[in-house]
């Protein structure tokens, strides 16, 4: 323990709360999933960094289970939802060179 | 162990870094791709400098080599997610971003 | 204040805004995130309250796993039951609201 | 600790930020991306509260299932939520008005009344602790979940049965193919799937004597089940398929049949010490199969089609 785990741990939260105003805002649906999908890898950095920080080893199985499964939503994302209808893509996304 | 410690706590502070890069690409880069592209290197290098430097400081062999296995496997995930979504990008017809000319 | 207490005041205010989500949205799938927005400020007020003093308690942690479980089911229930609703009507809201919207949408 | 606290304060605002705009963003795509954002939220929030074991469990259902359920109801439901006028009467803004101020006033008694509990006046964790030792586990929650209520347990995975029999009663929504075919991702699968079983397996041993158990590791498999048919590599489930329903009543059948042959003995899920490990043992392995196959059904069960095939992916568009 070099007691930066929880420094680092709560400087990462802060990243994640700048990434959800990208998760809020968009502009495209694919550009909040992006954030959404980086919640799940800060997030699995934050509980490796937690078990450390006190937590127990017990945290780094969560950090590997969501490591493991976060692909799937993204994935469910773009198979099943990521249509053409009612996307709402407009501003800087298709603006042609 | 202080060159274990200053080594654990430099691949901390450089997986903090590659985090917040790719952080703030994803709030300043003009388009999906390029904001796939730096949520890459959030996945990537972020997680894994993180993990390489909490398993330097592992008490049992099996906390280490747990910690590192979780990089592959992001690693695999976030290739097919960023495959996955900026193929269906493409299939939706969104051009890339290009820099506008003078 | 306690982390525990923190987060069970927490998941006091979330379970009020879901509780508003269920009454005021007329969309169906919002209820439905509503719904679930309510259980997990349950869940944090189980665990917070009973954890305030610092110790973590097994018990209200093993409710809360089953409660999860539950949740995802009920979930997944209640989204079988708007598409059903949605092929049958061609409607993603009940109650007053949708009545009065006639029968141009 | 102001560090820890921080940290606290930062989630805790952060959970309730994401939950306000689950609720208030104007489009529903943007609803459901913050309701999965929330989840991992959440995670964070068990793992802070000493909980592991619900930290694995909402990071396996939340990451794994209910985002990939709410994703595929979006793909039905949204098509007629494009922007309409809101038709707002003076009444409806009073109504609006007044739920919110009776909303907040609940919330605010709510934080006060928590704030002024007197401790609580029995003990849980040491009365749980006390009883570890004849219980058959080491990890209080499993033993909790096992054995001390083990009928909670019972029930629940009946009530995870009954939400399936009444997905089966409202009619199942028809299969849909997927949107795009890619080849990448039946590799991603088949490089996961193992680890996955391979996690799963881990967490149902380890739920003995660390955090862990049949709940996660079901979760976990029933995740490898939806990512088998996100890359069509499973088809979906039909009713009339046997391999599930085998699966899901086998391992409910059999905790029903520990639990009569034990009431017969004694009382209800009152295990001898002795044997207590290895029932324990038993119910979970049954009840990871059981459970990881009912949680996949919510995902993979759809009608039968019409003609009795599922269409093929629409055709991909050429690129531009």
């Amino acid at each position: 323990m070099t007691g930066l785990e929880l420094p680092i741990a709560l400087f990462l939260l802060v990243n994640l709360a700048a990434a959800l105003w990208r998760a809020a805002r968009g502009p495209t649906p694919a550009d909040r999933m992006l954030a959404a999908l980086l919640f799940g890898s800060t997030g699995a950095g934050i509980l490796a960094l937690l078990a450390f920080a006190g937590g127990g080893p017990a945290l780094v199985d969560v950090a590997l289970t969501l490591a493991l499964l976060a692909a799937i939503t993204g994935i469910a994302f773009a198979q099943r939802s990521w249509q053409r209808h009612g996307a709402h893509e407009g501003g800087d996304d298709n603006a042609a060179p | 162990m202080p060159l274990l410690d200053l080594l654990s706590g430099s691949l901390l502070l450089c997986g903090a870094f590659f985090f917040f890069a790719g952080t703030i690409g994803l709030l300043r880069f003009p388009d999906v791709y390029t904001r796939l592209h730096a949520l890459a290197k959030a996945d990537n290098l972020g997680l894994g400098c993180i993990l390489a430097g909490l398993a330097l400081q592992a008490d049992s062999m099996a906390l280490a080599l747990k910690l590192l296995a979780i990089w592959p496997l992001a690693l695999i995930a976030s290739a097919a997610v960023g495959y996955t979504i900026a193929r269906r990008a493409d299939r939706l017809g969104i051009v890339p971003w290009e820099k506008p000319k003078p | 204040m306690s982390s525990g207490l923190l987060y069970a005041a927490t998941g006091c205010v979330i379970f009020a805004l879901g509780l508003g989500g269920v009454m005021l949205l007329d969309h169906l799938l919002r209820r439905i995130l509503a719904f679930n927005l309510m259980g997990s400020g349950a869940f944090l007020v189980l665990v917070g309250l009973a954890q305030r003093d610092g110790t973590p308690d097994p018990v209200p942690q093993a409710m809360v796993l089953t409660g999860i479980v539950v949740a995802v089911a009920a979930t997944a229930l209640a989204l079988t039951l708007a598409r059903r609703w949605h092929a049958l009507t061609g409607r993603d809201e009940i109650g007053a609201a949708g009545k009065q919207r006639g029968p141009d949408d | 600790m102001n560090l820890a606290l921080a940290f606290d304060v930062l989630l805790a605002a952060a959970l309730l930020w994401s939950a306000w705009r689950t609720l208030s963003t104007a489009q529903i795509d943007r609803a459901v991306v913050m309701f999965i954002v929330f989840g991992l939220l959440l995670t964070l929030a068990w793992a802070r509260l000493a909980a592991p074991d619900i930290a694995l469990a909402e990071a396996a259902i939340g990451a794994g299932l209910t985002g990939a359920l709410l994703l595929d109801g979006l793909a039905a439901l949204k098509r007629t939520d494009a922007r309409r006028p809101a038709r707002r009467t003076a009444g409806k803004v009073m109504v609006r008005i007044a739920v919110i101020s009776v909303l907040g006033l609940l919330a605010g008694t709510l934080v006060t009344a928590l704030i002024s509990l007197p401790p609580a006046p029995i003990r849980l964790p040491a009365a749980v602790a006390g009883d570890l030792a004849n219980s058959g586990v080491s990890h209080p929650v499993t033993a909790v979940l096992l054995n001390f209520r083990g009928y909670d347990t019972l029930l629940e995975v009946a009530v995870l049965l009954l939400a399936l029999v009444g997905m089966l009663a409202v009619g199942l929504p028809p299969a849909h193919p997927g949107i795009s075919r890619n080849s990448m991702l039946p590799t991603l699968a088949r490089y996961a799937l193992p680890l996955m079983v391979l996690a799963a397996v881990y967490l149902l041993w380890a739920g003995a004597h660390r955090p862990g158990g049949a709940f996660q590791a079901a979760a976990v498999l029933a995740a490898g089940g939806v990512l088998l048919n996100l890359s069509r590599l499973q088809a979906h489930w039909l009713p009339a398929s046997r391999a599930p329903r085998l699966a899901i009543a086998g391992g409910f059948l059999l905790f029903l049949a520990i639990a009569a042959a034990l009431l017969a003995h004694g009382g209800l899920l009152r295990y001898p010490p002795e044997q207590a490990g290895l029932l324990i043992v038993l119910i979970e392995s049954g009840l990871t199969v059981s459970l990881a196959v009912n949680l996949a059904a919510f995902f993979l069960l759809r009608s039968t089609p019409e003609n009795g095939q599922i269409p093929p992916a629409t055709a991909p568009r050429e690129s531009p």
